[in-house]
């Protein structure tokens, strides 16, 4: 547990120690999710129509974009041997470190996410149900991103691999996501998808980090 | 007066309009002079650094 | 005569590369800025919501125009300085210049933003709209906004002050692509913001009881503008002078 | 320098014809050595014969071809729980994060290993006093070997395993490293030490392993 | 010259010895390209309106993703120095490096660009104004890329900020070539905004390497 | 080796009082020197005492606070062309593309410096001949270095900057190197190297800078 925490407050401080890096994937999802209606046309029935998908193509961009040097850098510095040396569970610490990122990229993408889907004129009503939504679904995509991050830990441009390897793995979140924004702006109930993204984090959540420190093991051998 | 308050019906646009210039200006001036007088202080706190120059020992070998 | 002159020119370029000097100056100027800007901004305001008559079109909404415009036309003047002096700094190692780069870019920021909420706040009455993601004028000073961010963000990244000054000087110089994109953008595609008013003198589109108070708002946002940039010049210097001996003499003459 | 809890004499650090292929060549085989609390072992030999890999084997980060590497009986990647914060492992590469000040690095690599050692002692030691608040990205590739040498000291092991400790170290720094093994030997501690500065580390070794 | 082919070719090599390096981008391309409809309702009609703008968008992502390692493998692992120290104008290595990377990334994406827009709906007249705007934008869009990978080349977490620095500098390049497609589309001659696309380029190619090699050698003192 | 079309004995290389600040720290100043054509300097002294920014300042790689240093009359940061071509320098870092293979790392530098010598015998005398088709990130940390000083090596460059050369080599390695250095003295050519194992070197230097 010591351990844990530990490495929480590690990952966080190196974050903030470069507060643009927090900066930076929110800046990213900002100006993507406002480029993108410059490039199409701007009608407000239109956009309300893709707006939801902007801004979960984003959210998960952002998400993943961030994820290159998760591993990388512990292990191009030598620290991840370390880790692997300590007598805490790996599986722990690497929960630990996809929590910090979690933390400093799925967080505040939530606080702004609501302006956002005002300025693509979504209906108050769907914004809960967009927030929960997003909650449920970052923590998913962090852990996706993670475990991509970690089997190509010590493979060359990974960064771009992470996105071939992660990017079919989003679909399912991508689209419970999707359909629950859709169905509250609709004014139905989205219990339905909000359930099977929930189930989706449990999961991710579970096996996920031992799944990735396998892969971390195995690849630093 | 109510009726210059009013503007024409515009009075939220127009007052909010000068209400944040007005914002923005006094904020403005309130962060450059404590960017100035926060400068002065910083530096009246710091000691100064003392200049150590070590002089370096070139030897011929033969 | 000529002779005289440029040797005096290059006397004073010299001594504008000086931080005594160059600390000094702006702390003289300061207070006339202060004062002048102060005046001209009460004159504006008066005019502009008071003897200024209401537009036959858009009533009394268009009296935001003296706030619009001003900040508008200053967030680009802002960068357009930015730019410039950032540019002189990296070419000649001039440290003072790179000093105003920094100063400028908070305050342009600030203006930037204030074109784009006065707009924004102009927009909902005239085109039924805050915000109109197509338009060219509107999204291009929205990047300039993003600029300013970019360009405060890349320098904080750096711990060394010298590194950041010449790496961000290049940021600076390569976003001025973004200035005539801004001000030809609603030349190149008719869109929803207005087209030149002010420029075009010879023909009025804006008559003088309504364009006076405009000026006289415009010349005071800008020396209010010059005013802010002496002060953080200042500090800037402070701090990069840190414990020169001039400053140390400073702080004496202050404490005591 | 505490001693460590240890029954008498028994070998505690063991290699069972350890045998390791790199890409269809053979670096090592048929190689068994015994480790006594208090020896310390000199890993020699020429550039590419093993020596970081046998080390590797040793921690447990790295599966042998053949035989096995065993810590008081127990295979060494076998080895779970508090057991393995009796083995400390320095590679080549320093473990350090770049951003991080160097106070900060000891602190974390103190409080994740559950030590309680001085700092203080230590940085004197190293003669890192005047660098505590410095980034590691600043520091000199002798002064970041030093801090790394730190996070390494700091943590209460039993097996020491250095990869060429002594790299980018200056006249001093040597000195150090070898007062720090001899100390640690006569506390009953036990050391893998990879090396090509023979000279300077053999007066405090007991076994040399030349692959 | 010399050094300008050799420095071509040991990149091309490079990126050809990770296959998967050259194969991500386009992946990427390709899955945001098919996941927005996934995500956005499916009509025809409706797709054809965001088509062109997806299609800028992830051509712009991905050219800009793959970005983060152009200058900082070579910094990390000391070549840059070496690259510093040739005899060669160092402008001119830089844009050797560009140009290996839009030949990587940039002309797969133009050869993969007319299949996306057919299933896009686009009609077919545009296509080729779409090519050749996108042929004239995305080296752009690399020069760009590599003035922030030169500016951020020492920063740890540079990958990120990229984002922030470059996409601003991108803007005028989205606008020119959304709206040469818009027109295309409209069937309206979109010469006006491909010469500006064009003057563009020639004025990234000729002052981007410099700026960029400033950037290095500064970033590296 | 060829010889050096130098005009006899004047000084090739020179430091006038120069002075580096890093950090609000002096860490030196008023360092004067000349190297002459033949000559070979050491730089040696503690950690962090600025020996690689001494060699980062005479490659033109940093700028330094005050003085200059000058090679053949021109300073050092703007000697531009071809005359470029005349300093080497190897730094901590190896300058190596892990993706590439040794013989492909060291045909770019080749290339990259017009160089015309001979590979193989190169790779003979750095005991590579094995690992020529091996991708450098399977190499072990001396092969490693053997690789770069062979790229080092292939640039037919009249001033050698070298960091810490001997970093991870083992014995006959170091030999080799301080071979080198005799013979490239001897043929004309200059050197600065900064170095921890001054006894390694010392007989092929004529002068020892202790910063
Ligand atoms: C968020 C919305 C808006 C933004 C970002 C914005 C931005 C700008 C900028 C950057 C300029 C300076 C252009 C230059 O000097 O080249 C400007 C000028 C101007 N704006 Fe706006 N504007 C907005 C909304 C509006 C609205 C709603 C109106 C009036 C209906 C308006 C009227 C004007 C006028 C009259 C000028 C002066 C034009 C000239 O003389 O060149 N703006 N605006
Ligand atoms: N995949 C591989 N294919 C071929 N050879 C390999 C592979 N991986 C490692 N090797 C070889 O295995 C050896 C690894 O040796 P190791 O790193 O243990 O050497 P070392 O004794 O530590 O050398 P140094 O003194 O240089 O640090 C090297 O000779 C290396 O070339
Ligand atoms: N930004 C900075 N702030 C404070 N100190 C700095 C900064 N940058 C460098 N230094 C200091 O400058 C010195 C750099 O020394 P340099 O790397 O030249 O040492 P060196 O003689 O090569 O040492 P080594 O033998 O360890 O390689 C170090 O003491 C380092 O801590
Ligand atoms: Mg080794
Ligand atoms: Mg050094």
């Amino acid at each position: 547990m010591n351990a844990f925490v530990l490495i929480l407050q590690r990952d966080l401080r190196l974050a903030f120690r470069r507060w643009s890096e927090i900066a930076t994937p929110l800046m990213f999802f900002i100006i993507v999710a406002s480029l993108f209606p410059l490039a199409s046309s701007p009608e407000a029935s239109q956009l309300r129509e893709s707006g939801s998908a902007v801004l979960w193509m984003s959210a998960l961009l952002s998400s993943l974009l961030a994820l290159d040097g998760l591993f990388r850098t512990d292990a191009e510095d030598g620290s991840m041997e370390q880790l692997i040396l300590s007598p805490a569970p790996f599986g722990l610490i690497v929960l630990a470190k996809i929590l910090a990122h979690w933390a400093v990229s799925g967080v505040p993408l939530l606080l702004l996410a609501p302006f956002l889907a005002i300025s693509f004129y979504l209906p108050l009503e769907a914004l809960p149900t967009l927030i929960i939504a997003l909650a449920l679904a970052t923590p998913t995509l962090s852990v996706l991103a993670a475990i991509g991050a970690a089997l190509t830990v010590t493979l060359r441009g990974g960064g771009a691999i992470i996105g071939l390897l992660v990017l079919p793995l989003t679909g399912p979140v991508l689209i419970f996501g999707t359909r629950a924004t859709e169905m509250a702006i609709n004014g139905e109930s989205a219990l339905g998808p909000l359930y099977l993204l929930a189930a989706l984090a449990v999961f991710a959540i579970s096996v996920g980090p031992m799944a990735a420190s396998a892969a971390i093991k195995v690849a630093m051998e | 007066m109510s009726e210059f308050l009013q503007m024409g019906g515009y009075a939220a646009y127009v007052w909010s309009a000068y209400g944040i210039t007005l914002i923005v200006l006094v904020v403005n001036i309130w962060a450059a002079f404590r960017s100035h007088t926060g400068a002065l202080v910083r530096i009246h706190h710091e000691n100064r650094p003392e200049r150590s120059g070590r002089q370096p020992t070139v030897r011929q070998i033969t | 005569m000529t002779v005289t002159l440029r040797v005096r020119f290059v006397r004073w370029f010299h001594q504008l590369a000086s931080p005594p000097y160059v600390y000094r100056l702006a702390g003289q100027l300061a207070p006339w800025f202060a004062v002048t800007a102060g005046l001209l901004l009460l004159t504006g305001t008066y005019g502009g919501l008071v003897l200024a008559p209401a537009d036959y079109l858009q009533g009394d909404g268009f009296r935001i125009i003296y706030v619009h415009v001003p900040s508008a036309y200053l967030s680009m003047l802002a960068y357009i300085i930015m730019a410039t002096s950032a540019v002189v700094g990296f070419i000649w190692r001039i440290k003072m210049a790179h000093g105003l780069a920094v100063s400028a870019a908070p305050l342009g920021a600030s203006f930037t933003l204030l074109a784009l909420v006065t707009g924004g706040i102009w927009g909902k009455p005239m085109w039924g709209t805050y915000w109109q993601w197509a338009d060219a004028r509107l999204m291009s000073e929205l990047l300039l906004l993003f600029l300013f961010a970019g360009y405060m963000v890349l320098r904080a990244s750096f711990d060394d002050r010298e590194k950041a000054d010449r790496v961000s000087a290049i940021l600076a110089a390569v976003g001025v692509i973004n200035i005539p994109i801004i001000h030809y953008s609603v030349e190149w595609w008719s869109t929803l913001h207005q087209g030149p008013t002010i420029a075009k003198l010879d023909q009025p589109s804006i008559t003088m009881d309504m364009l006076s108070p405009l000026l006289v708002m415009i010349l005071g946002f800008t020396i209010f503008f010059a005013w802010l940039l002496c002060k953080r010049l200042q500090g800037e210097i402070l701090n990069r002078e840190g414990h020169a001996r001039w400053v140390e003499k400073l702080l004496e003459e202050i404490t005591r | 320098m505490d001693c460590f809890s240890l029954t008498g004499n028994q070998p505690v650090l063991r290699a069972e014809s350890l045998e390791v292929w790199r890409g269809g060549i053979c670096l090592f085989s048929g190689l068994n050595f015994e480790l006594h609390p208090g020896q310390v072992a000199l890993v020699t030999g020429a550039n590419g014969s093993g020596k970081t890999t046998l080390l590797r084997v040793l921690a447990g980060l790295t599966i042998p071809t053949a035989g096995a590497a065993t810590w008081a009986g127990t295979v060494i990647q076998r080895v779970e729980g508090p057991d393995r914060s009796k083995v400390t492992y320095q590679g080549h590469l320093d473990g350090l994060k770049k951003d991080l000040t160097v106070e900060e690095n000891l602190d974390f690599y103190r409080a994740f290993w559950n030590s309680h050692e001085p700092m203080d002692c230590l940085l004197e030691q190293l003669r890192l006093d005047g660098c505590r608040d410095r980034q590691i990205r600043y520091l000199s590739a002798g002064q970041r070997r030093r801090v790394a040498l730190g996070c390494m000291r700091i943590k209460p092991a039993q097996l020491w395993l250095l990869d060429e400790p002594l790299t980018n170290l200056d006249r001093k720094g040597s000195l150090l490293v070898a007062g720090w093994l001899a100390q640690h030997a006569a506390a009953g501690g036990l050391a893998v030490v990879a090396t090509h500065q023979r000279e300077h580390l053999i007066q405090s070794a007991s076994i040399e392993i030349e692959l």
